[in-house]
């Protein structure tokens, strides 16, 4: 039993805050909101450089063969800038999908390539314009497609980095792939929403720190008022008692059995709850601030809204936590109980 | 206690549908802050209102108002919500400063200024927070400088609702080397003045919302100061009050949401969580609610009271219903509820926009946290230190 | 339309005020609970002199013939000081249901004399052991006993002046009186539920606001602490958003239209959840001292929670609003509309 | 990272949980607030724990511990959750004082005091607040005065839990005329005392959990005080980290209760509001994540890190889970939830004595609002004033 990371997981989590902090500022932000761009070039030749892309792939096909836990502390400091790019749904869900049914598939050779996926949990498809190769269900068979294969509609979220397409298609112009596992798909990308919520609610808490320990009314920082502290004390709270079921989730998320998609879907519903949370308080506390465009801090609720109902619904994932409760055994000797050992 | 309408005022309902049912747009608006023609078009129907007798119902009649009670008032909002009219531009003039002027100003004031705000000839826009000024509104550090009988102004002005394209605007500035709630006094200024700048401002769903504006000795009439000089800040208060009170959130807005939320649910309850019922439930509840309470203020105030503290627990309580009213609804949407759609102006179709503009609701008219404050000192009798 | 009460309503009020003021203080409270007295009789005398015990009755049976507005003014005082009496249940709900079915009841003719009401929403009866009468229900029909014809169980409430009994009874041994609308009696009960929800919160407030002035920590009154203010507030609130609905509430209670019968249910929700709510933040504003028996603000939490799920639970009384709301037209031109006009 | 137990832990459970199922009283004990009986009932209990080598099992050996690992202590805590054992009677001296002692205490006092509260001999009341020291501890005003080599100490303790029986007390003292944080000490003293009087303060359930304690002249040895004179405060801190941090709460406890609480739910689930399900998920979700917190904290520490202001987020996880928790289940009993049984020592199943015992978590050992403080100045770094 141990509870903590090893010292090559920190050193990936460091890179990737490092490599986001130099990349993903908010003048990178707002040039690419006024640009439209729908990537930032060189943040995503820097991401590939580091090989995030490549990480949960198997060695075999090129890949660093790494973990779920690995992957989903990159996915933190994703949410930690609010990362316009898929690089979550692509190298964390999509690429290990088409990797387990075609280990060969060309879209796989190119680390600078992105995967799109069209999963039954969600409406639309993310940046699926720009994919090499769009993964798409029909039946509980997969197929894929590229961009020019199918029928493009652009939805607009509300988060502006949230390029969404519906996608119309024609099995008879797709290749089929075969029966896969949609599941783990899901539970994959719901940890990495998890994650991701981690560092939406992490970064809203501590923007709203930095303003609150210089803006001024009545003659004091604004910090020093009870109503605000408490704001944000409560959403740490939130914060600290998400992020070990994250990592307990993704450690578990492997045995692909009730216990473990319990975990992944207590994991989804707290870390959101605890990024609306933060990200409300945040906004609260920046007063007229927070409510304009310049303060960015509205980016990081709209992603919370966004990922808190896709790749399932709350009611989805508290269905899943509530099957785990009354068809496994329950109590203090359980928290770490497989469903092998005790069904 | 009757809680059923007199004939008069159901014939005074029947009056008011049947005029918006004739003179309603059919389509929505552009919204007022999105564009120069979405305001004018704004403006077009203030007038349209106008010449209905419809503009300004609570003011008396000898300032262009149709002088009727507070019951009226709150029948007029009803068939307004109801019947989808477009928003109310004038907003600032309707409810804050028009009923500031009628308090506080001269008759040659009145008389230059009310008309006009009633035909929705000159719009106004208010201009009360500045940078350093949020919550904290002696904090103004603008300025006012008698030069003969002008007054010279300085200073940056931002949040200002309807700055963008209004024509008017009002805000607090203050005497030189005075401090904290002296010395300031209200004035009025031209949008187009010589040294006025204004800046638009996106709010997070990405619409003009407000605005900043600079002042660069820009100077007006001696004249255009209400009330007595350093006596802004008691005006002031005075204004906020009407703002936090009775007249800025109408029941029927809320009431005419929780319809609609209900009708979203009976869409989609097939699909959603059915725990979700007991929010939609909610819902209506607070909306009852508030309708409930602010009859019963109405009540109150027809019968000689004044209003006090307890306008600080309407701001709390609206403000939080709004919210929870449209998460609910994004929460019975789903992976939906993301979606944007064109701005309209109809209320409310957009919930995520709707969700978005709640949020402002606990910040902006004193924030909830000031409104809390309030309610536990002046209402409830606890130390200020 | 006007909301205002009138100046009988009002003078009322003041007297239940001031007579409860002076009858029911901490004293009363302590020396009853450690006598275990059911009864304070000097406090009973008072009240039935006052004419409160008859305010409901018919006068052809020697009552005042008020309405349910008048009598939730009183409930509302009672909720104030907690009073231990079943007045509400026995003057507000039994008596005028015996008096619609056996005006001549002798029960009837003692205005000192107290009934007790078994309903189909409760498990248990109040104050059983001391009625003249107990009404009994069974198959939809009321029956009529005195105590000595059933037999009594006494049930621990956690409320000190909640006298519960379980009723075992036999129809032969009681006197049947025929079909009654248990319906009236719930939404009377319930109306008066949420009158007392309303005096148990403002009481809760009050007490805490007294405490916060006068408590010192750190150097100042407790009071000047955001949180604190907050916390009381917040109660505030959910008290001015509760007490119009509770008004209009006993003003429609006669139309007996699905209207009236929501919003007598929306009332006793939103009321007992101030009184809850309020109640709670008392505790926590008297630190440890809320958290004594000394502290006389947990009898105001105990009734709040036993109210809220007697006559009716909540989930009953939201399903009853579920009603109005998805049977009937909804909407600002709405609000005091009838079930009759609008079916 | 690895989430399995060792064949070590395994077997280590296996021994705790067949030493339990031989031990545990089959009928509950009488709450040791409750009676003298139930005290002493609970003290043999102790002394059965000891002789199984079970008492402290944090404790290192050489002070009458097992010196278990953290994984091991909640193992073992899970283990007597899970089996229903009796309530801990010497908490105080399990969990705070000893600690304590072990830090600050010489050698003499620790081989005078740490082997009777292991054993169960001396049992420890806590006398930290005074009637006009709650939250603002530093406003302690009893008196320590050295004569000659004893203290005379004078004053009123209040909320002493366990003093109404217990045998030793300890508590901070100050040197008169001393302010605030400095000049105090402390010290130990029997409750049994010349010039000690103890009076019982009934909780709001009725039961009898607390105590006051007033000090007349009450002479001990200087021997009793622990640290330097003066040092009181900063002992204290470290102590009071002690009972926010790891030790207090063991997850266990909620885990046992969120499985009751499921029961509970399936029973009555016919019956009851269907939303509540949601609540039910909800406190096994937050039981799981409390758990799963501390499981990383105690990883954490046992790899070198020392617990700092986070300790103040347990505190408020665990008291509002724990009333949430409660409140579900009164919830789901609807008519029936406030009836009350007889106070049982086996936690739990009378859900409205644990709603009640709930409502104190976010009151004592620092309450959730100086929690909320501690938290945003220490942790998020936000300004004191």
């Amino acid at each position: 039993m141990d509870f903590t990371l090893n010292d090559e997981q920190r050193m990936f989590a460091e890179t990737a805050q490092t490599l986001f902090a130099d990349t993903c500022t908010p003048d990178h932000w707002r040039k690419q909101m006024e640009t439209g761009e729908a990537r930032d070039d060189a943040r995503w030749q820097a991401i590939v450089e580091t090989g995030f892309t490549l990480l949960l792939l198997p060695e075999a096909v090129g890949g660093l063969g790494l973990t779920e836990l690995d992957f989903a502390l990159i996915a933190e400091q994703a949410g930690y800038v609010a990362l316009p790019e898929p690089l979550v749904e692509s190298a964390g869900v999509a690429a290990p999908m088409l990797a387990s049914l075609a280990p060969d598939h060309e879209a796989l050779s190119d680390p600078s390539a992105t995967i799109a996926i069209q999963h039954p949990s969600n409406p639309f498809v993310l940046d699926a314009d720009l994919a090499a190769a769009i993964l798409l269900h029909k039946d509980g068979e997969a197929y894929l497609a590229t961009p020019d294969q199918v029928t493009l509609t652009r939805e607009q979220s509300i988060d502006p980095f949230r390029r969404l397409f519906r996608v119309d298609w024609d099995p008879a112009k797709a290749t089929a792939l075969g029966k896969v596992d949609w599941d783990l798909a899901l539970d994959r990308a719901a940890l990495f929403c998890a994650a991701q919520g981690l560092g939406l609610a992490q970064r809203a808490v501590d923007m709203a720190v930095s303003y609150a320990q210089e803006r001024q009314q009545f003659g004091k920082a604004i910090g020093t008022y009870q109503a605000v502290k408490h704001h944000l004390a409560s959403a740490q709270v939130a914060i600290e008692f998400a992020r070990p079921v994250v990592v307990a989730a993704a450690a578990d998320i492997g045995n692909c059995d009730v216990q473990a998609r319990a975990r992944v879907s207590h994991a989804k519903l707290v870390a959101l709850e605890a990024a609306e949370k933060a990200a409300r308080a945040s906004i609260q506390v920046h007063g007229a601030m927070g409510y304009s465009w310049e303060v960015d801090v509205h980016l990081f609720l709209k992603r919370a809204l966004a990922l808190t109902q896709n790749w399932g619904t709350p009611n989805f994932h508290r269905s899943r936590i509530a099957t785990r409760m009354f068809t496994q055994p329950t109590g203090p000797d359980q928290t770490f109980a497989r469903e092998t050992e005790n069904a | 206690m009757d809680l059923t309408y007199t004939p008069e005022q159901q014939a005074f309902r029947a009056e008011v549908r049947a005029w918006l049912d004739v003179h309603v747009p059919s389509e929505p608006l552009e919204h007022f802050d999105a564009t120069r023609e979405g305001f004018e078009a704004h403006r077009e129907w203030e007038k349209t209102l106008k010449s209905g007798d419809w503009g300004m119902v609570t003011w008396p009649k000898e300032y262009g108002g149709r002088g009727v009670d507070l019951i009226q008032w709150l029948i007029f909002e009803e068939e307004y919500y109801r019947a989808g009219a477009p928003g109310r531009v004038n907003q600032n003039g309707i409810f804050l400063l028009g009923p500031t002027l009628m308090e506080f100003g001269t008759h040659e004031q009145k008389v230059r200024f009310l008309p006009k705000m009633a035909s929705g000839e000159e719009i106004w826009a208010q201009a009360w927070s500045e940078p350093m000024a949020g919550s904290d509104l002696a904090g103004v550090r603008s300025t006012a400088v008698l030069d003969g009988d002008e007054y010279v102004l300085n200073g940056h002005k931002i949040w200002s609702s309807r700055a963008v394209f209004a024509d008017w605007a009002f805000g607090l500035f203050r005497a030189p080397g005075s401090e904290r709630h002296q010395g300031m006094s209200l004035i009025f200024f031209p949008l187009d003045a010589p040294g006025v700048t204004v800046n638009a401002i996106k709010k997070i769903n990405g619409h003009v919302g407000f605005a900043e504006i600079f002042l660069e000795d820009v100077r007006v009439p001696a004249f255009n100061r209400l009330g007595d000089e350093g006596q802004g800040w008691h005006i002031c208060m005075a204004t906020a009050g009407f703002e936090r009170g009775l007249m800025l959130r109408s029941p029927a807005r809320y009431q005419v949401a929780a319809s609609k939320l209900a009708d979203l649910w009976e869409q989609h309850k097939d699909a959603a969580d059915p725990a979700l019922e007991a929010e939609v439930v909610r819902a209506f509840m607070n909306a009852e609610a508030y309708a409930l309470n602010i009859y019963q203020t109405a009540s109150r105030l027809m019968a000689g009271a004044k209003i006090g503290p307890e306008a600080s627990t309407n701001k709390i309580f609206w403000s939080e219903l709004d919210i929870h009213l449209m998460e609910t609804a994004l929460a019975i949407l789903g992976p939906k509820a993301e979606l944007t759609q064109e701005a309209p102006d109809a209320y409310p179709y957009d919930w995520i926009d709707d969700y978005i503009f709640a949020l402002a609701g606990p910040i902006y008219a004193g924030s909830n946290e000031i409104q809390r404050n309030i309610i536990a000192e002046r209402m409830l009798g606890l130390p200020r230190k």
